[in-house]
């Protein structure tokens, strides 16, 4: 509902960022994907970024406690969260002393006055109290006394304080939405879901959320409010999702259309432990997952559902993939499908367990003794993780080989609009199983196929009986052989059955001009960094192109062509050189490095800025 | 030989026998558990295609080679995990884990006790030579202190895992051990181990001509071994000796050995009872060594407990009834959808 | 903190703080675990620089960062192989094994296991929350079947592992349990590992507020507690309840609850031996759980074996008695040689 | 004893190869052995390649189960056992059946007619008997009976038939010493020390050595003998050494200059368990092994012995590294000085475990995830595994890093002369640990030297309290930080700190002209290979130049220059590529590969056919 009489001005915006943040136990999160889905049904393209501490909950009202919750609702589409907040909501002083530097210069600053107390000072490093000694002036400064007004709010129910405060992210929440025009509606009906069985508590958040909104309307302190304008989005149907989401229901959708049972083995770890939940809750989609004792079990444990028929899938992270390693060989040498997803994190080691980085595409490809190649694949976004998954099961199934889908902390948590599809036009991925042998011929598991790849028989099929092993085997009948040729004969040929992939997935597009002074590149989840970034530069009338790669492994037949057309190749990617060091190795092409190592993803400003010497330095 | 797709009537062990030359050391043990494995199959008369050989690396693991079945010769240590994901997607599938000493108990410990503990319906058999065989003669969790090998010259150092020990701390649903030249005694363990639903768990003392002979003298020789061995039988006192004149009490809440006659009889001797709810006897009979004690063979422990695989799948068969079979298109328009024209 | 290098004459807790700033959940119990290991520490006045915490990963793990001594917060489940290695090389040290019920049970476990077969003089405390805390939430080893956690909507399917009876079934030759809030009592507990000779294994009940609160209400409710917990002392019968009128009694080879009065007196109750020989009562009161039985916390079991880091240096000193201290020139000229003008 | 009357011409030669072959049983590394080292104590040059079954022994008679080893002593410096044979001596149908193709053009065969029977012809796959058939006519082949003479020779000794026939070895070791003009010493000394204990055996194998030179004496089928001059070693004492055993020396070694306690923890693995089996026997050295549960426990030991202040070192195969790939993470990340050893065999995963291969060179550069970087160092032949395995320490404690070691199976198991090293000469390697505080200063645990390298402050001091961890450090403090643009400043100092030390290593030799039409570059085991064939290139004039790389990471600092000073570059390794990648990748030279992948070492005749090629396209 918004109410009926509007007393004051409304000011129309292409686009707005905000940021939620507070304590680990203030709701930000919560905050953030109520505003996401509200702009999201209000048309919106949007983008979010949470990001959260380490720790579950450090002590409140400590830096290391703070979370955030940001999102850009816009009418155009969109592709990042935004480098910049127009509107920050800071619940305690720890949350301003670590979330300003991203305020725009005069931009809206709404504090929770009763989070500014001493205690909450000291803790986040104030001398005095920011809001008393003007170092705020230059923004639109909005004192609110959350707390108080939330308790007021709630008064009559009857709740405990404690009870009660918990409601104040609402409160938060109604004078954003009123700042911004959004309706209340999508965060009523969320209350009555989440909270119908505590009426008290669903009522409370209620009351808190309208406070919120009515003191937007008759505070004198805020003069002017924002609208956004729907987007104009591809018509359909859509739904906000996280890439996690994306990928977890990728899977279960390249299940369907394979026709295979999913098999999904993992080891709980940060950022990828969400897609194992969303898996375990879909038990009625024959979906089983497998909580192994560490992550070398899941891997082994996938190996051998695989072996079984069946689409057998693991994720993780970093720190996983490097106990993977040994299993993962032996995935290469049976030749049987399955994925590997990797959700990266900032290392090496434990590193930064809860940041974003693209710094295991290195490992990806070479983590493993001996020459053991793989297929690799990557999302750009949040939506596109349903269709990688998708596209890397078609892969593993027609080459028989475990195939890795590289994801990252920012794809995966972070969230964005996702047309939905109709399960009846997705592709079906054919797959085939020998059945008895008929011509009285000695089977031959290694028999090759035209993509090169084995038959993918079945233990329970009469007459197909063999053994498969880490030990090399001979071509054909894979028995184990110690013959030199054979060796070097199915070490090559597991690397062209790789490579041969290269004919089979679409052309690299280009966005932007043809040829020209620089092109970019870019892998993952900076697709929409990147893309945004060259955007701005065409607008100056910039001689850029962008090239971003979902195959990383193989490389895509255009890929060189594409780069020789270009004066220069900058490749932009959230490590110290990976995917250049590729391309210098593959085309010798002196690809310069746009490169951050921060555990954050990239802001539109810096690429910008960067790609703009690379152009200068041109002209 | 995957050739001939029907299984004959009455199988025989060699319609078991893979078309591949076995390549273990003349005189290992590892042959005579081979022979049992092939002869339980074929009395039971199991259909090779679903049959599958899982095992690790080491001497014992090439195993799966020589089966006429499914295999996988996986990675040193990883059977079990293995053969987690393959029984949970396969129930129906006959699957066994071959594994050794090192195999199993050092690298492959930890798959081992929560493959165990899970109580998958697997089975699981660990060849123990107490030495590493395929790397040549390393001590093993399973070589005794003091033990002298090429990396303890001075004699071993780490006290052996007493595995059955572990196995009923992990409270194991089936324990057993043989011996590889006790031919009627393994193939018995076998086809119990076979027929048991959840994870069987038999050891099998196994002697390696080349870097460990005679480690297991005691429980081969004639002279000894019925005294250094007593055979377990349900519901039977712990009788043993060549003999049959000695026997297992309780003294307090430990075993103690007793001659018959002189002041014991067979009614104060400990009854074997396999099925206890509680692994306290088996517990007692894994603690008994030689000398000190004759050591148990047989079926320490046979009882039922929910398997994971199965529990695993009858999620999946209520979570259909309750939910309806998942439609994806549903899934997709929960929540919060919006429309663009 | 690091820079006062003397330490006071009566060191008090906070001179084993360092300057980190805590940062659990408010209310877990890992805070008052904490705050007993200081005052231990500071009880026993070791000098600060002799002490080592190794960790893995998680809430638990993140110990070491706040205790002003030497540490290594490492990598998930490593931490006894970090602190093996460490530990032969420099004896000398109190090595502390920080770890959870994930991280030393899950992923870990088969380094728990060797350390504790191989009795290195390490103290290893498991804090045990039955739960994933710093991944938020997912079930562990230890959570009871059907628990409903994140990874297990419909319940857990895994049966999980009795840890006291696989330390036990490893032979450990120091196994206790005590529990976070009972602070006088994990005081004692934490003294006696430290003091041990050996791998000291604690299991340490803690209440992990945000993902599985009240998981041992039964061990810290004043209502219940004396009814749910038996505390274990050496020597006496196994007293507990209320008015300590319950006790264990042996019946057949099981633990059986009797109540005191009623056909049952003192004198028929199991008395505690925590140095006994063999592992059977220890085995048995691992067996015990709430609430067929009350569980039972205190030292199972202390005993004198071999220690591994000892063992090893001893051989050093054997080999260089026996052979003098190696000359690598005599090394090199050893065997065949020859030499050319 | 050499006999007095010589009735036999002898035939001087620069070089000889001969090869032993037979069943796993029949003691042939034993006799490859003797013959070396009486090859070494006459002074030669010797190389040798031992080569054995996977199978400890597989049955009696089969292919499987046959086990060689080659030798080569010369009267100058070699660098390889050779390629093809002039002397093949076979026990079995099984044995010449696998090996004839090695032997020369009419060249020496000598065959154990007994091991010719018909089951042994059947296991060999012989339709009739090779012997009769004609179709060895075109060597020169000699039927020896050995078993019947042998068991003439021992007969008063009452040995049983079985313990007769172990002598066998013996009695062809005879037969090729006077074939090659060898004296008995040394091996008669050999049988003393073995068998002193069991007179009778040692008494037979006595006699059957002696029998088997005799009828070299006496036989009329044989009608010359050989003869190689000592070779022109630099002065000094020699002895002869296996790679294995070249590198735990260097270790013991490494540890005494550096007055560390040697720490190795390890888990068994084919072929690096040889480097456990001697450290451990070296107890009064201070030696302390370890043999972990696995390598995963292995390689923390060896983070919890160099946090201790040991000189911590593992060693392990490929599959080995896949399984510490994450601890090593956390080697890095806490900056503690250890040593890794990788002695590769041919993968991927368990592959052939026996075999040698150079492919785990792109796994030690970048197979662990994040940004991971460490110092690589290869040996190029047995004895140098001496000098990496102190180079390789010095540099880990001069800049606080793991420092990885590839050795290989050829290297490992091979053997050749080294000149033995006085301890005294050996360079010391320096190596600190702060003491307690004096002035009351906060200790920094990651506070930098002029090499970026921070204090190694051991627990026990007091007052140096610190923790280390696998979560990014604060610079300086090392205290936890989640700050950006420290982890940023943190991944590139520890890169920076490893690239540095391309200033602290030699610069890279150049074999041949500074400039030139080819360079070939190659690193580890292949030098050997490598280096005869360029000498043997340059023997007809041509312009190529050799540059053998010990550093892999960092490369020398001059490698880039020489690379430019050459039309061509060519780079020999057994693998699909991968140090050429890192070159392409580093330099953007299109470097040409010269690879074999057959998990055996490279004949010289191949690598000149093929450099010969690439000289060829130049002119
Ligand atoms: C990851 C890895 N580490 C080490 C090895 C080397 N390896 C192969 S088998 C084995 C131990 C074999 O001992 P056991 O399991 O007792 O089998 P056995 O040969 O005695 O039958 C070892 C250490 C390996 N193949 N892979
Ligand atoms: C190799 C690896 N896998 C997974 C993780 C993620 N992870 C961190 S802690 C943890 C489990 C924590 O549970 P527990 O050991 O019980 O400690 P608690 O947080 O409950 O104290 C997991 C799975 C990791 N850090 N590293
Ligand atoms: S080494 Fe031992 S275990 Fe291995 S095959 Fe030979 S005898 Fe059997
Ligand atoms: S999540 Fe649980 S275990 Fe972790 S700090 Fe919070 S309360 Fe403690
Ligand atoms: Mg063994
Ligand atoms: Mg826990």
């Amino acid at each position: 509902m918004a109410p009926a009489e509007q007393r004051k001005p409304v000011v129309d915006l292409d686009a707005a960022t905000v940021r939620f943040c507070g304590d680990s136990g203030d709701g930000m999160q919560l905050a953030g994907t109520q505003l996401t889905n509200t702009s999201a049904l209000a048309g919106n393209d949007v983008a979010t970024f949470p990001d959260y501490p380490a720790e579950i909950r450090a002590p409140r009202g400590t830096k290391a406690g703070v979370s955030g919750f940001q999102i850009r609702f816009a009418a155009d589409k969109i592709f990042t969260p935004g480098d910049q907040v127009n509107a920050l909501v800071t619940m305690n002083a720890a949350a301003l002393a670590t979330n300003l530097q991203d305020l725009e210069p005069h931009g809206i600053l709404i504090v929770n006055e009763d989070g500014f107390g001493k205690r909450d000072l000291e803790l986040a490093g104030y001398e005095h109290s920011p809001l008393e000694d003007g170092s705020l002036d230059s923004y639109q400064l909005y004192r609110v006394d959350m707390t108080k007004m939330t308790r007021a709010a709630v008064k009559e129910l009857g709740l405990s304080t404690k009870e009660a405060d918990r409601c104040r992210n609402f409160f938060a929440m109604g004078l954003v939405f009123w700042l911004y025009d959004r309706s209340l509606d999508p965060t009523e009906r969320f209350i009555i879901e989440k909270f119908g069985r505590r009426p008290a508590i669903a009522e409370a958040n209620q009351k808190a959320l309208r406070a919120g909104y009515n003191f937007g309307i008759t505070t004198e302190a805020i003069v002017r409010r924002f609208a956004v304008r729907p987007a104009e989005l591809p018509p359909g149907t859509y739904r906000n999702i996280t890439g996690n989401m994306a990928l977890a229901w990728g899977l279960i959708a390249a299940a369907k259309t394979s026709d295979c049972h999913l098999f999904y083995g993992t080891y709980p770890i940060t950022p990828a432990s969400d897609i194992l939940h969303e898996l375990s809750r879909r038990k009625n989609f024959d979906v089983r997952t497998f909580q192994a004792e560490d992550e070398i079990a899941a891997m082994a444990s996938v190996v051998g559902a695989a072996f079984g028929g069946a689409m057998a899938v693991t994720g993780t992270s970093g720190p996983g993939v490097s106990l993977k390693s040994e299993a993962m060989g032996l995935a290469v040498m049976t030749e049987l499908p399955m994925l590997v997803i990797n959700v990266q994190r900032a290392g090496p080691s434990t590193g930064l367990p809860t940041k974003t980085e693209q710094a295991d595409l290195l490992q990806a490809l070479y983590g493993r003794h001996g020459e053991c190649p793989l297929p690799i694949l990557a999302a750009r976004s949040p939506a596109d993780c349903f269709e990688v998954a998708m596209e890397a099961w078609r892969i593993a199934t027609r080459y028989m080989t475990p195939v890795m889908i590289l994801s990252d902390a920012y794809v995966a948590n972070g969230s964005e609009p996702w047309r939905i599809p109709e399960m009846g036009d997705l592709p079906r991925i054919p797959v085939n199983h020998p059945g008895p042998p008929t011509d009285g011929e000695p089977f031959l598991p290694y028999a090759r196929d035209e993509h090169l790849s084995r038959p993918w028989a079945l233990p329970g099929t009469p007459g197909l009986m063999h053994r498969l092993g880490g030990l090399e085997g001979q071509k054909q009948t894979g028995a184990v052989s110690y013959d030199p040729a054979n060796h070097e004969y199915m070490i090559r040929l597991r690397a062209r059955k790789v490579a041969g992939i290269a004919n089979d997935i679409p052309l690299q597009e280009l966005e932007g001009p043809e040829s020209g002074s620089v092109v970019v590149l870019s892998w993952g989840g900076t697709y929409g960094a990147v893309a945004t970034a060259v955007r701005q530069l065409w607008e100056d009338g910039a001689s850029v192109a962008h090239a971003h790669l979902r195959y990383l492994s193989p490389l895509p037949a255009n890929l060189e062509q594409i780069l020789q057309r270009f004066d220069r190749v900058v490749v932009a990617e959230l490590n110290a050189g990976q995917l250049r060091g590729v391309l210098r190795k593959e085309f010798l092409v002196d690809a310069v490095g746009l490169n951050k190592i921060t555990g954050r993803p990239f802001t539109v400003a810096e690429l910008v800025e960067a790609i703009q010497q690379e152009l200068d330095k041109k002209s | 030989m995957s050739t001939e797709t029907a299984l004959p009537e009455k199988p025989k062990a060699t319609d078991y026998a893979s078309d591949q030359e076995v390549r273990w050391c003349p005189g290992c043990g590892d042959y005579a558990i081979l022979a049992q494995m092939k002869k339980t199959l074929a009395s039971m008369a199991i259909p090779r295609e679903n049959v599958v050989f899982i095992s690790g690396i080491g001497c014992s693991s090439r195993f799966p080679y020589y089966m006429n079945t499914y295999g996988m010769h996986s990675i040193h240590g990883r059977a079990p995990a293995v053969a987690t994901g393959l029984k949970v997607m396969r129930p129906e599938l006959s699957v066994f884990v071959i594994t050794g000493d090192g195999d199993g108990l050092s690298i492959g410990g930890n798959h081992l006790i929560h493959a165990i503990r899970r109580n998958l319906d697997i089975n699981i058999i660990l060849f123990n030579n107490r030495i590493y065989g395929l790397t040549k003669g390393q001590y093993s969790p399973t070589s005794p202190l003091a033990k002298v090998t090429k990396s303890s010259p001075m004699g071993s150092i780490d006290n052996p895992l007493n595995i059955l020990s572990v196995a009923i701390g992990c409270e194991a649903s089936f324990v057993a051990r043989s011996v590889d030249v006790n031919t009627k005694h393994l193939g018995m363990c076998l086809e119990r181990a076979t027929e048991h639903h959840g994870t069987s768990f038999i050891e099998v003392y196994q002697n390696c001509v080349v870097f460990n002979d005679g480690a297991y003298d005691y429980a081969t020789d004639r002279k000894i071994r019925s005294d250094a061995l007593l055979e377990l039988e349900h519901g039977k006192p712990l009788v043993f000796g060549k003999d049959r004149d000695k026997g297992i009490r309780l003294s307090g809440i430990d075993p103690e050995v007793v001659t018959l006659g002189d002041g014991a009889s067979e009614s104060d001797l400990l009854v074997h009872d396999e099925a206890a709810a509680e692994p306290s006897l088996a517990y007692f009979l894994t603690r008994m060594h030689y000398p000190a004690f004759p050591e148990p063979i047989g079926i320490f422990r046979c009882v039922d407990r929910p398997q994971y695989d199965e529990m695993l799948n009858d999620q999946i068969s209520q979570a259909v009834e309750k939910q309806g079979p998942g439609s994806l298109d549903k899934l997709f328009h929960s929540g919060e959808t919006w429309t663009v024209q």
